[in-house]
């Protein structure tokens, strides 16, 4: 199990932000992107995730072209981008709900893990609170509280810990490492430090011509 | 299916509760309908000779309302990435979004229908017709008014270019449900009109789940 | 020729108010359009140009001055 | 090749080529086809003079129809092999199809107010002509809602396409419809009344309307690509002085 | 004023882009109306009859369509925030607001009716009656429409209410809409309804700044 | 010219997030508000604004309750909130226009003000990309600019740095390093370090129960 990236580029409207890149992510190993603003993390985030059709170049998974596949794609990412996903609406523990069921959880397992995922996320006390009333952190917290619903080998975070204190990033570390302990795979932007013990860095430069 | 469900009951949740867009459309079907009487007076022949079109013209025009909404406020909270990336093919969130619009927004208009369709004096028999063409024919609009919201996302001016784009498109359905009713006012058979709404309903649902996912997918790039 | 005179021609057998209106809508569609679309060339050409200047290319490498 | 607009210079050099031709098309097929219609053609025995008419209306009708189909299939090449050209030809015939559309309309209501004493009838093809024209605004409106000309392109393509399926189903609803109610008008000119000294001046018209229609096609397709190509410049402009 | 005039001038190219704006609604205003033959038959007299009631049905229909998201956009990214923060009243903010929707929907529409009136054969005389009461009952049904979307910005619960609230008050615009031009039509004097839906205009304008500004400063909290 | 708050309390939904908060900001001074997500920092901010009624309290500007005269503390504030209030149709520059118009600047002002406000946030390349289309950081760039289109005494500042990268995150500090030379004052809410000096520091504990 392994993700390569081969001579990757990226264009958006017409402007080429990145091209040639190329990683290799084996279980268990994390790869952090930075690049000033509107270098195209996201951007690289949301074509692996599988949203954004690559200009030029190959995703692999295993060896085989990875998007290809989108169902099998879609099963082995959970992707965490600039919004929350909140539906302001819905109470938060009806929020996580509606996930858990989404991700094909059984009815009885699901009520026990949005019960587990809210403890973690510390948002116990919010649970009968409409989305829409949490405060900015416990938006963010409740994003990631989705991460615990979806048993996932790749997470593709993007700017995680936007917002929240510093008691959420130590918890958002502890959700980080037992991940890559199981084996998984984490590819994280960010602007600020994360608790992410030895892993590797990408740096993207401001966007070149096409 | 699980999912799908999940799908339908939180957008029926949404749609019910804080936006109130089924009694929005309801009313407005029913103010729209009920406007005619005034302006064509009360002869009880003319308003049975209008009552099935301008019944069937209300509920187009209702069943507009709030779709330029369908997939617009999950992409702006971000909902619609992380729906796109469920166990479910994005052709089924569509459908199953698709199918909570019509239970909130073509069922109860047709539910409803009837009880109008008293007041314009319409024909007894044509009425149990009136609200099977309603049944059959509501879901297509639902179906093809999402091709257009899903179009729209992220583009300019979507609440008016909703309606302009599907309007012309489900003129068969306005035209097979007014032919039905009026067979049945004339005490013809109103099957042959009911069989077409039923085809354009299985052209609908098989072909549109198609052209909303290619549209939704476009707008997440 | 299947006119007698030029009165008869512009006169139209009495539909002339008719047919001449047609006629002159459609043609000066017509024409507009083809104006219009003439001028949104030029534009672009001018746009492009500009463009290449700003980029630095004045090469004519891009063959787009087919 | 990362940009497949950047070089499409083939494409270019035979629109240039085929543009004279088509123009020539256009000028000698209207020019000799009108002149004929206004100039030699009989008139009717039952409508006079005002079946002259015709000879805009009937290829205006057969234009705007032609042309949704010529957007349909380019639409489809642009979705299915992703050639951008053939989106940009779709959205070049748009505004052609729409003109061509809205002067059947207008010469048909011209022609109506004599015939009929009405400007407009819900006649069954005047209506679908009419369902035709909104289907062609809808387009345009689609393509200058968005600021990103790949997603419009995108977005327009799947809307002419779900146009095309249904086309031929509200024709014919709508002409099934008309023989629900009352048939408001009854045309006259239908098969053997056409007569040689008629026909041939429609179809010499027609004829030049298709060269308009190439001859346009070329002018806004190569207006579209460097449109494409000058914003791409200046992306690249912007980028290259910034990190220079 | 200047910061009015802003309003105005962002609303009228965020919801519908400058020069697209007047297309689309007229565009859309036109299809909504052409449905109707559709439904109804070609007959001209049944046309003429229900022509009124057409017209202002999609009047009605146009003004609602873009109407829910009035504010409801500006308060999803913040930007209600800051424009209760300008240098402007709340109330004028508002105003500002339902000018640019009423600039981009009941004005184009108003003009254009005519035109649609003479398709649909209605009565000669009723022609400028029908352009007078437009012009005197679109800017009422913006105006109540804005309350109502100010309201489901705040209301928790209770948003179900506010079509039932809103729709309810736009009835006597459609009443007294529809009468002055049936009045005209049938040779009788349109000026007592005319009189009434300026007397309508004068309470919404003088009333709702208020009732939207009071819903706002809510929902913001 | 200081801002005062006395005993001042917060109720969101029958819950009470902090109560007897009292302090004192004079010309050229900061504040920077700690706590934990959910704690109240952003609703002291909106509270301070005028948004939100103070539950008990007071709020006093020389002296003089603040909130009662809505105009003129409207008039002395700038408030930037979690959201950026960047419209998606409108262009990077048309943005920033619509805000000068909106606060009064004269038509010939208007075009420098906006062109030295999107070079100071280093957006000039965007001037005329859609809003929507921004990058997170450069959105948030983009609500910072407004900062410079309207003078005023005080600054309300919800977690400016989020998504900012660090070149932005040092434009930012010179911003509020030359507002608070001119006499401004500010208060910021944050999770992580904001060069910003000498500021005095308000901790919010987790809100308790009423
Ligand atoms: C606004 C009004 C009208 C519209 C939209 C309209 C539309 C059309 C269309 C779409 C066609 C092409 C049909 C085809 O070839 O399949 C057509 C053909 C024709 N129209 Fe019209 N029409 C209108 C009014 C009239 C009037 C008033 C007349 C004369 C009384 C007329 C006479 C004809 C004739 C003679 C043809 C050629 C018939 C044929 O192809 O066999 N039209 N019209
Ligand atoms: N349609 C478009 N036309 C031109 N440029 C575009 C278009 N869409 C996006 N861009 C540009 O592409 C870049 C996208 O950047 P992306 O969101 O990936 O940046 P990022 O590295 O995540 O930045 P941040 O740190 O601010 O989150 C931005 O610079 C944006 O301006
Ligand atoms: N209607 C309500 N009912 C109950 N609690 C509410 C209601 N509205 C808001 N709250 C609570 O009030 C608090 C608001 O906190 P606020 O947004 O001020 O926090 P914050 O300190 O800015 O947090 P963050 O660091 O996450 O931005 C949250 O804990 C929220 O759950
Ligand atoms: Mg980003
Ligand atoms: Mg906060």
């Amino acid at each position: 199990m392994a993700l390569t990236v081969e001579q990757l580029a990226c264009i958006r409207g017409e402007r080429q932000l990145f091209s040639d890149l190329n990683f290799r992510l084996a279980p268990g190993e994390a790869l952090l992107l930075h690049g000033p603003n509107g270098s195209g993390k996201s951007s690289l985030l949301r074509l692996l995730a599988g949203f954004l059709p690559p200009a030029h170049g190959r995703v692999l998974w295993d060896g085989a072209p990875a998007l290809e596949d989108a169902e099998a794609h879609r099963a082995r990412l959970q992707y965490l981008g600039h919004q929350d996903a909140v539906k302001s609406q819905l109470g938060t523990g009806d929020n996580l709900l509606f996930w858990a069921r989404l991700y094909g959880l059984d009815p009885v397992g699901t009520e026990q893990a949005v019960t587990a995922a809210l403890d973690a996320a510390g948002l116990q006390r919010q649970r009968h609170l409409q989305g829409g009333y949490l405060s900015a952190g416990q938006k963010r917290r409740l994003a990631l509280a989705r991460l615990l619903l979806k048993p996932a080998t790749l997470w593709l975070l993007d700017e995680p810990t936007n917002a929240l204190d510093t008691s959420a990033v130590a918890w958002l570390g502890e959700l980080l490492a037992a991940h890559r302990a199981k084996g998984g795979m984490i590819i994280l932007a960010s602007h600020v430090d994360v608790p992410l013990k030895d892993a590797r860095r990408l740096d993207l430069p401001e966007g070149k011509l096409a | 299916m699980s999912a799908f469900l999940a799908i339908v009951a939180r957008d029926l949740r949404l749609g019910f509760g804080a936006q109130g867009a089924m009694l929005t459309t309801l009313l407005f079907f029913v103010l729209a309908v009920s406007l005619f009487p005034l302006g064509v007076g009360p002869e009880p022949q003319i308003l049975a000779r209008i009552a099935a079109g301008v019944i069937w013209v209300a509920a187009l025009l209702a069943a507009m309302l709030s779709l330029d909404r369908l997939f617009q406020t999950d992409q702006e909270d971000g909902t619609l990435d992380l729906l796109a990336q469920a166990p479910l093919p994005l052709g089924l969130v569509a459908l199953a979004k698709t199918l909570a619009h019509w239970l909130t927004t073509g069922l109860p208009l047709s539910l409803i229908a009837p009880l109008l369709a008293i007041l314009l004096q319409m024909e007894g028999d044509a009425i149990p017709v009136l609200l099977g063409a309603l049944l059959l024919g509501t879901p297509s609009l639902s179906l093809i008014g999402a091709i257009g919201a899903a179009l729209t996302l992220g583009a300019k001016r979507g609440a008016v270019l909703v309606p302009l784009l599907t309007l012309p498109l489900v003129i068969p359905v306005l035209i097979f449900g007014v032919g039905a009713v009026e067979a049945a006012a004339y005490g013809l058979s109103a099957g042959p009109h009911l069989l077409l709404l039923g085809a354009f309903l299985a052209g609908a649902l098989a072909l549109s789940p198609l052209a909303i996912a290619a549209a939704v997918r476009l707008a997440l790039e | 020729m299947y006119w007698a005179s030029l009165g008869d021609f512009l006169a139209m057998g009495g539909h002339a108010a008719f047919i001449w209106p047609a006629f002159a809508i459609a043609l000066i569609a017509l024409f507009g359009l083809g104006l219009l679309s003439r001028w949104g060339l030029t534009a672009a050409e001018r746009e492009h140009a500009l463009a290449r200047r700003e980029a630095g290319r004045d090469d004519s490498s891009t063959g787009a001055d087919a | 090749m990362l940009h497949a607009l950047a070089n499409p210079a083939r494409f270019l050099r035979l629109m240039a080529a085929i543009r004279p031709w088509a123009a020539g098309v256009a000028v000698l097929g209207l020019g000799i086809g009108l002149a004929w219609g206004l100039l030699y053609s009989p008139p009717d025995y039952q409508q006079g003079e005002t079946v002259r008419i015709m000879y805009i209306h009937v290829p205006a009708a057969w234009m705007g129809m032609f042309i949704y189909a010529a957007m349909a299939v380019a639409s489809a090449t642009a979705l299915i092999w992703r050639h951008p050209v053939a989106e940009l030809v779709a959205k070049a015939s748009a505004p052609a199809g729409a003109a061509f559309t809205l002067i059947c309309l207008i010469t048909g209501s011209l022609w109506g107010k004599p015939m009929w004493g009405a400007w407009w009838v819900w006649d069954a093809r005047l209506t679908s002509m009419l369902i035709l024209f909104f289907l062609y605004l809808g387009y345009i409106a689609l393509w200058e809602a968005f600021d990103d000309p790949a997603r419009a392109g995108r977005a327009a393509a799947i809307l002419a396409l779900v146009g095309a399926i249904n086309l031929p189903i509200i024709k014919f609803s709508v002409d099934w419809w008309n023989t629900m109610h009352q048939p408001a008008s009854v045309l006259t000119l239908e098969g053997p009344k056409i007569h040689p000294d008629i026909l041939w001046p429609l179809l010499i018209t027609a004829l030049g309307a298709k060269g308009y229609y190439v001859w346009l096609l070329t002018v806004r397709v190569r207006a579209e690509i460097l449109k494409r190509q000058a914003r791409i410049l200046r992306f690249a402009a912007a980028t290259d002085r910034r990190a220079g």
